[in-house]
């Protein structure tokens, strides 16, 4: 069995429930908006399509390729399906995946699923179609030099994401989580890269059809160059400020109070645990404990129905 | 006649415990071109996945005198080539040019003997004129030959086909039969194709429930009814 | 070929497996949601949350270690969360050297890393018992009914059909790959790595290339059935009384959890 | 006897232009039993997808009376059961029980009926026991027999097969080729396995570069070795 996907999928426990809830919020949102496009753009011949390229995707993890020492490089893919698929549809894809490894094999957790979801679906899938986005008519060669580029950018955004939830959780210390995070990932990227252009490269000599204009993939325009590109620039510029200058990133989190948010644990909803008129009992600790489960559970599903009402 | 393989006592169970070969024993002489058959599930491509180590169970595969083991594997690898039943499962380079210079390019063999071995298999195969086509885009039967190309290029002493003429039209498979024949290489084919067993092969071992069942004249082992019967065969 | 490993549903038939999907779906997101929402170092809860786990263990005939067995994918993670042993401010318990630093570990720090170890073990149980007593696809459906999109739950009934038609495809080809991978001696095998990557991303676009073209053709078997846009089922998923019992009693219990955690 | 099935001048092209079929005209008569044989790539599948409606190419189609159109579809489509060649490709629901429903669901009949009739069908290839169980979790001949049960279960007045016995052994051949002796519907079965053909059609329907070359009896067409030389085949 090789079955080893790159170390992005985050398992329940690692992230506190403020990000988890905050990174699902993010998510719910995204997804809804990807939902209501693939259903207007595209017909229902395409569910079809996108269930087995997220199984595509899924299968194409397994194929590794060996580097040295026993270590291996294999395809974390959201890049390529955004490219191959369009950004939407390559989200969704990326999304079914998530969801499956989540579910059927605890790889990634469920309470944090959303968080997994956002950096290895939606970054991924907006940075490498961004970018690929740009050079749309350019030659063949520049394409697929782009694409190993975003390839490897949206590993990188991914890691980065990752180590910054982690911290903003209080499980990992910002120097140490983005050093590792981004040097490691810095070489499964090299990977992502090639085994994304010569993937690509075999499509352009096999079905070019499926990658030009006109094509699923060549549907979006603009919003998604200058998204992927700005995501790009984030990663390019956050990734050194966070792994060789913390205290600078720590600073700023500190100003804008995303740490205080992050750190202190989502009861501060409620100050001090306790209802304001019950003074400070055990039963108002109590309450409001249930209280802030419930907040934060009205909260999610409002989001959730809203956007379902939206796609439907 | 020298041995060039030989299997002894073979044993193997899938990780769900099913056991796939339950001790099997035979010798491949040079030259023998001998018919691997038996009902689906009898472990023919279990067996077949032993000869070049990409299975391993317990006892012996010996290829041309030498024990197989995990340290020469891609030696054996060389020696041994195996054809898959689907050419989709051999065939993953785009071009038929790229997919038959693979083994010779991993060997790292320089580029003009490799250039020189790609020429000779597809030659051997009649499919020269094919070596740009995208092997994505061609028919089966053509597959097929490309996928027994993608092996010759490797000089295999031991030719290991698996299912060869499934789903080939009657002319594609004539073709493939013609071709066989003329390999003038020690084989091994397991098929359900007991005409094509009567017409090519000499020699038929019969496999069933992970065990070899018979081993012998081909003739004679078509001839009894019975047998074929109980092991879920057919006279041609 | 048979990748039965993909499937982590074992029938036992027990009272686990009959409970209506949308209730172990619902009470295992609400249990992780408990661990996570559960102060560091509050151990009585953790404590009484593994009980749990071994109760709802009991009730599903798989033995009482089933979850115990397989609970251990998550922990390599744990290497991400190590830091803290040392970064957050406390008493220092142990100082030693690791290559330049000098590193110590301090009792808030431990609290803190035991605390996510065992939030994170204890999800990951309950989440390989919910795959373990359902099939995969009665949680989709019970996804449909919780209002996921339809179309995303098309999709993953989708991936989770040719994920097996896929993943043997996968192995095929790898096969294919390690079947021609020889050697000679004398001659230094396996070429660059940059001709090795390009192999592995033909791979990937040889899987891509069948997997679009087996999807046009399963569209048209489905257009051969009657298939308008929308996939009808046939099966009740009906909430019973003693579904909204065990759900009622469970949230119950893990709200207790959080009391006591917090008091 | 009535025609059920008529098939008048239908000429088709796939997007890169490629004329797969140039001018087909054919009847099938209630309680017709035909063979369509053909090299590879003679245009076969192509025909059979125009005769559910899946292609369509400019000539006429006419099942039981009706002229094939957008209207009548999905009328169509319950009064004509296509097989595909590769099972993986048919089956699409987790279970073997949802895909045999999934035909009967679609056309909106009520529950019972539904269950009804997949008790039926998956009776008719003696698969009830089977009914729970996972579609990917079968063999190649389980699945070619489920395959047959998601469209017995539409009750189609004509069936539609295409290569249903490539790559099963001899004995679930043989298994399948005494289904399809006694299910009592009209049928055009697409094969390169000439025996089955001798055996089972007294009717054969030969095609080559997408054009009827001949239509008759089966035992007078198999004995023209000529003929059968000419396109592709092989007598039995
Ligand atoms: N990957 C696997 N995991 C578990 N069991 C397997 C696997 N592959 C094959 N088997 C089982 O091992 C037995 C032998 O399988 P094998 O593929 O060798 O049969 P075969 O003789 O080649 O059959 P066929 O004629 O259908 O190709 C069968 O019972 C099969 O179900
Ligand atoms: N999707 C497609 N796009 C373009 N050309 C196609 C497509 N499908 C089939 N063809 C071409 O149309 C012709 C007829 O193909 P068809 O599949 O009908 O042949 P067939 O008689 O079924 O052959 P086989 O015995 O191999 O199944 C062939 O030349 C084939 O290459
Ligand atoms: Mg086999
Ligand atoms: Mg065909």
């Amino acid at each position: 069995m090789h079955y080893a996907p790159a170390p992005l999928h985050i398992p329940d426990g690692f992230l506190n429930v403020t990000v988890s809830v905050i990174c699902w919020v993010i998510t719910v949102i995204v997804i809804g908006v990807a939902v209501s496009r693939t259903n207007k753009a595209l017909g229902e011949k395409q569910v079809p399509l996108m269930g087995i390229m997220a199984a595509f995707i899924f299968a194409a993890q397994m194929i590794n390729f060996p580097i040295a020492g026993g270590t291996s490089g294999h395809l974390l893919g959201g890049a390529l399906a955004a490219i191959v698929l369009g950004p939407w549809a390559g989200m969704l894809v990326m999304t079914a995946v998530i969801a499956v490894q989540g579910l059927l094999f605890q790889d990634g957790g469920l309470l944090v699923m959303g968080a997994n979801i956002f950096n290895m679906g939606l970054l991924t899938a907006a940075i490498g179609y961004g970018l690929y986005r740009s050079v749309m008519n350019k030659s063949t060669a520049t394409k697929l030099a782009v694409a190993g580029v975003a390839a490897w950018l949206s590993v990188m955004a991914g890691a980065l994401a990752t180590a910054l939830q982690l911290w903003l959780s209080g499980t990992s210390s910002l120097q140490a989580v983005t050093i590792t995070m981004l040097s490691v990932h810095a070489l499964i990227g090299i990977g992502e890269a090639l085994i994304t252009v010569a993937a690509l490269s075999f499509i352009f000599r096999t079905r070019p059809d499926l990658l030009g204009e006109g094509s699923v993939s060549a549907e979006s325009g603009r919003g998604w160059i200058i998204a992927g590109v700005v995501i790009s620039l984030i990663v390019i510029l956050l990734s050194p400020l966070a792994s060789a200058n913390p205290d600078g990133l720590e600073r700023v989190a500190t100003d804008l109070g995303f740490i205080d948010a992050g750190q202190a644990a989502p009861f501060n909803i409620i100050a001090d645990y306790t209802v304001p008129f019950l003074g400070k009992t055990p039963l108002s600790t109590i309450l409001a404990g249930i209280l802030g489960a419930f907040i934060v559970i009205g909260i999610v599903v409002a989001t959730g129905r809203t956007l379902q009402k939206k796609s439907s | 006649m020298t041995n060039v393989l030989s299997v002894r006592n073979l044993h193997f169970s899938y990780h769900d415990h099913h056991q796939a070969l339950r001790g099997v024993s035979f010798d491949l002489c040079e030259g023998d071109k001998a018919a691997l058959v038996g009902p689906n599930g009898a472990g023919k491509s279990t067996l077949m996945l032993h000869l070049n180590g990409i299975l391993h169970g317990e006892g012996e595969v010996i290829v041309a005198g030498e024990r197989l083991s995990r340290d020469n594997l891609p030696a054996i690898r060389a020696m041994v080539g195996l054809v898959f039943q689907n050419p989709d499962d051999q065939l993953f380079s785009p071009t038929v040019f790229e997919d038959v210079a693979f083994g010779p390019l991993h060997m790292g063999l320089p580029k003009d003997e490799v250039i020189e071995r790609v020429e000779a298999a597809l030659q051997a195969v009649r499919m020269s004129n094919y070596r740009d086509r995208m092997s994505h885009h061609l028919s089966v039967g053509e597959k097929k030959r490309i996928a027994i190309a993608t092996v010759l290029s490797m000089k295999p002493q031991i030719l290991v086909l698996d299912e060869p003429t499934a789903g080939l039209d009657p002319r594609a498979r004539r073709t493939l039969i013609n071709l066989l024949r003329e390999l003038p290489i020690t084989m091994l084919v397991s098929t359900h194709d007991m005409r094509m067993v009567e017409e090519l092969f000499p020699r038929m071992i019969v496999m069933d429930e992970g065990l070899i069942v018979a081993d012998g004249d081909t003739r004679r082992i078509l001839s009894d009814e019975k047998f074929l019967n109980e092991h879920g065969l057919e006279k041609p | 070929m048979h990748f039965d490993v993909f499937d982590r549903y074992h029938d036992t038939g027990s009272f686990l497996h009959r409970l209506e999907p949308r209730v172990k779906v619902i009470v295992t997101v609400v249990f992780i949601f408990s661990n996570v929402f559960l102060p560091d170092g509050a151990w009585l809860a953790f404590g009484l949350s593994w009980l749990f786990v071994l109760f709802a263990n009991a009730l599903s005939n798989l033995g009482l270690a089933f979850t115990f067995k397989r609970s251990f994918i998550a922990l390599p993670f744990a290497l991400a969360a190590i830091t803290v042993l040392f970064s957050i401010p406390g008493s220092p318990i142990s100082t030693f050297h690791f290559l330049f630093w000098e590193l110590t570990i301090t009792d808030a720090g431990l609290l803190r890393f035991v605390s996510i170890v065992i939030r994170s073990w204890l999800s990951v149980q309950m989440a390989i018992l919910l795959v373990a007593t359902t099939r995969f696809p009665d949680i989709v459906h019970a996804l449909e009914h919780l209002r996921v999109p339809a179309i995303l739950t098309t999709i993953i009934a989708f991936l989770y059909r040719y994920l097996f038609v896929l993943v043997d495809e996968v192995f095929r080809l790898l096969r294919a790959r390690e079947a021609r991978s020889a050697a000679v001696t004398g001659l230094r095998s396996g070429g660059s790595v940059a001709w090795r990557a390009e192999v592995a991303g033909n791979m990937a676009g040889q899987l891509f290339l069948r997997s679009y073209e087996r999807s046009d053709r399963v569209y048209n078997a489905m257009l051969a059935r009657g298939y308008t846009g929308h996939l009808n089922t046939i099966y009740p998923h009906e909430m019973r009384r003693v579904d909204y019992v065990t759900i009622a009693l469970t949230l119950l219990i893990i709200l207790l959890f959080q009391l006591i955690g917090r008091i």
